[in-house]
């Protein structure tokens, strides 16, 4: 029932605020990464529950099925497309994020964001 | 007097604000460009207050006015603000972020 | 041929599969990259107006409710689209040759950047879908972070690795924003969604259509760079390469016009969209100029310049009426043009100098007459000079504000091109005009032919766009005239 | 019912991730969120997300998080 989709929203929402707060509060660049990718998932969370019809179908229509009681019985699939799209764009943004810390760790010997992600444009100017 | 030593001192102030390396005199004038170009734009589109209420853009433009020039050196303050650290500009995105969405969701019907 | 339309993302996305795939090759890709490059801005010239559905789905007429459904993604193309994908095209074209020439070995990986990059801005320019300009997005966010991270200049990861956390909460925001308006409306057409809108059947005043706004201005505050995401955005101008830096603010300003635009049709109804316009605008023109008044890194400067530009185009559109909404197009039309060529400019004096802090240049104009007086006219015409282009977009701006009962915007923006003039002719006095240090060496370093040729062709449209402004501004009103 | 204990289990399982002091043990977990969203998506009558979800964000995330753990170093801190 609608019962459903108000748990799946209050379930998005903490997701959305769990990611928030750890890209605030969080120092570790990993872990931040981490935190972020839950307000992605949340997001696809929401749009999924946009798509759902209570006591509704798949909606995959089997031989054998009839059409009109198909069209009114089945889940509404665009939302479902777009999440496809959206949780693969999701894997590579992080997959490149981790490739970058990666790289500067190897510069700088920590995971720390305070430290890898300062200011950096007083470091290069006038020395040599 | 007052107000020459004020600026003087304002000038003092730049040469943290371009440490290490140098300071120029173009770089002088022109962060006095900046401090004087800020003060006044900022006073400026105060102004544009007028539209919702007269006496509110009075108000506003006049402490407005006050603070920032009694404030002055604002663009060390401001620069701090505005640097590259990631911690930084997470914060004024994600406060950005959270005032949009309080604001347009009780009050976007107010304007 | 309304089959080309589809070409113009698809010519440079299978360009960029394809080059990744032989990058082996290195002179068969050299031509190649070469050939492709020419053709990116012949396409839309060739190409006529309409409107393509791909798969062949034709709009459906819903006989209940007399109302029209886009079942395809739907591709259109005006004369809007055809000079800014022109635009795109041409500095592409520039960027590519630059590169090409620069190199003896040439990269497979950061072409394929330059390529994917272009193809995404070029569907978020045409495309009708606001899901398909979302996906666009992404991968127009990914290949900017590879051009930064491409370059060899130092702390460019750490840039790159700063936007991509940025740009990870910008776009799932902006992806909810999309969300809650197919919750509404039940479509991701934006032609359906406006429909939807200007007929009543979505509550404009309820708060989730206004919270859908503002996740989508969050996500466009991003794509645009304007505050609180400014730091950001200079910093990876000034983390690319030079050439790379040009093409990253052409697609800065692609992806910010063709959200607004996006934005415009949907939310034009509610009176907040325009406060927040112009209040997000000021806000880029005042600190973008003032911060780049403070700089001493003259790639940072542009790049704070940059967005503080940006603020006109958004001024214009949030003026809301047919003439400044044709200002502000045609500001982001020069901004491409005059910033790829300040870009271009400045990097060859990296090229030349391998310095890019104003304090230790000086009297450069002895050792490259010609990149300084090209330089001169790019830095004039963003600052608004007649007879340049800048000129006459900034009049019109200031013209529209004053025609809207805002003759404080237009102080603004007068003061705003001040500014600009003042931090470009500070900039270039400490770089050509002051008398040159003694520990600088400039002996047996030459500017890149390639940069110069680039210039000359960018400079030749400055100067035409100033002296026929109305070659373009007639098109750009009539695209107007259909949105409003 | 199921969807109450999914919901309780990604958030559970999210928030534990952000605590451990071990980042290969906060990759297993969100490896764990990304599984029970899967299921989630299931009953919420998506199964083909369901799929794509339960092998990118139960299976390659993780990986790739323990890939970039196994270079760096495993300790927070």
């Amino acid at each position: 029932m609608a019962q459903v989709q108000l748990v799946i929203l209050f379930t998005s929402v903490a997701l959305v605020v769990i990611g928030l707060y750890s890209a605030i509060f969080i120092d570790n660049i990993i872990k931040k990464i981490i935190g972020i990718s839950f307000i992605e998932e949340g997001v696809n969370l929401f749009i999924v529950a946009i798509g759902y019809k209570a006591g509704g179908v798949v909606p995959i229509l089997m031989p054998g099925m009839d059409t009109s009681w198909f069209a009114s019985n089945a889940a509404y699939p665009l939302p479902f497309g777009l999440v496809l799209t959206s949780i693969v764009i999701g894997a590579s943004t992080l997959a490149v994020m981790l490739a970058l810390v990666m790289v500067l760790y190897r510069r700088y010997g920590t995971l720390s964001t305070k430290v890898m992600l300062a200011d950096t444009s007083k470091r290069e100017e006038y020395d040599e | 007097m007052k107000i020459y030593d004020q600026i003087f001192n304002v000038v003092k102030q730049f040469r943290k604000l371009f440490s290490p390396g140098p300071v120029t005199n173009a770089d002088v004038s022109g962060s006095l460009t900046a401090e004087i170009f800020l003060i006044v734009s900022l006073v400026l589109s105060a102004i544009l207050l007028r539209h919702v209420n007269v006496l509110l853009a009075g108000i506003v433009t006049l402490i407005l006015a006050i603070l920032l020039i009694s404030n002055i050196p604002l663009i060390p303050k401001f620069k701090i603000e505005q640097e590259d650290s990631l911690e930084k500009m997470l914060f004024y995105a994600i406060v950005t972020l959270g005032l949009l969405a309080t604001f347009m969701y009780w009050g976007g019907n107010l304007v | 041929m309304n089959e080309l339309i589809p070409l113009m993302v698809i010519v440079p996305l299978m360009a960029a599969l394809l080059i990744s795939a032989f990058s082996k090759l290195n002179k068969v890709t050299k031509i190649f990259a070469f050939v492709v490059a020419i053709c990116l801005p012949l396409i839309p010239l060739l190409s006529n107006y309409g409107l393509h559905y791909f798969g062949g789905y034709e709009p459906i007429l819903d006989n209940v409710t007399g109302m029209i459904y886009h079942p395809a993604i739907t591709y259109s193309f005006t004369f809007l689209q055809q000079i800014f994908i022109g635009a795109v095209g041409l500095l592409t074209f520039l960027v590519i040759f630059i590169y090409l020439t620069k190199y003896k070995k040439v990269s497979g990986p950061y072409l394929f950047l330059l390529f994917l990059g272009t193809a995404a801005v070029t569907a978020m320019m045409l495309t009708d879908d606001i899901f398909h300009m979302f996906v666009f997005f992404e991968i127009l966010a990914l290949a900017q972070v590879g051009i930064v991270a491409a370059s060899s200049i130092d702390y460019s990861y750490e840039m790159a690795l700063k936007y991509m956390v940025l740009g990870s909460i910008g776009s799932p925001m902006m992806l909810l924003g999309i969300g809650f308006l197919l919750a509404l409306t039940g479509s991701v057409n934006v032609t359906d969604i406006a429909v939807a809108v200007h007929n009543g059947l979505v509550d404009a005043a309820s708060p989730v259509f206004l919270l859908s706004l503002a996740l989508i201005f969050f996500g466009w505050l991003y794509a645009s760079g304007m505050p609180p995401f400014h730091t950001i955005k200079s910093g990876i101008y000034s983390k690319a390469e030079p050439h790379g830096a040009a093409l990253l603010q052409s697609f800065t300003v692609i992806s910010m016009i063709s959200i607004v635009l996006i934005m415009f049709r949907i939310y034009a109804s509610l009176p907040i969209f325009e406060v927040l316009i112009v209040f997000f605008s000021i806000l880029a023109m005042i600190l973008g100029v003032s911060l780049a008044l403070t700089q001493t890194d003259f790639r940072r400067m542009i790049g704070f310049l940059a967005v503080g530009e940006l603020g006109f185009i958004g001024l214009g559109i949030g003026l809301g009426t047919n003439f400044s909404i044709t200002a502000g197009l045609f500001q982001a039309l020069n901004e491409i043009i005059i910033t790829a060529l300040l870009f271009i400019g400045f990097g060859a004096i990296v090229n030349a100098t391998d310095e890019v802090d104003t304090r230790k240049l000086g009297g450069l104009l002895a050792y490259h007459p010609k990149v300084a007086i090209m330089l001169l006219i790019g830095g004039l015409a963003m600052a608004g000079v007649p007879p340049l282009s800048g000129f006459q977009s900034k009049l019109m701006l200031v013209q529209a504000s004053l025609s809207c009962g805002f003759p404080e915007i237009s102080i603004l923006a007068i003061m705003v091109s001040i500014a600009t003039f003042v931090v470009f002719v500070k900039t270039y006095y400490t770089m050509f005009l002051k008398p040159k240090p003694n520990d600088l060496d400039l002996e047996g370093k030459e500017v890149p032919k390639a940069m110069i040729f680039a210039m000359g062709v960018l400079l030749i449209i400055v100067i035409l766009l100033g002296i026929f402004p109305d070659v373009v501004t007639g098109g750009i009103s009539n695209f107007v005239g259909g949105i409003l | 019912m199921l969807e109450i204990v999914l919901s309780i289990v990604i958030v559970l399982s999210a928030i534990l991730a952000l605590i451990q002091k071990d980042l290969l043990k906060a990759a297993i977990l969100t490896g764990f969120a990304g599984a029970a969203l899967a299921l989630l998506f299931q009953v919420l009558l998506a199964p083909d997300v369901a799929l794509t979800q339960a092998i990118v964000e139960g299976a390659i995330v993780p990986i790739f998080i323990a890939l970039a753990v196994k270079k760096t170093q495993r300790s927070d801190g």
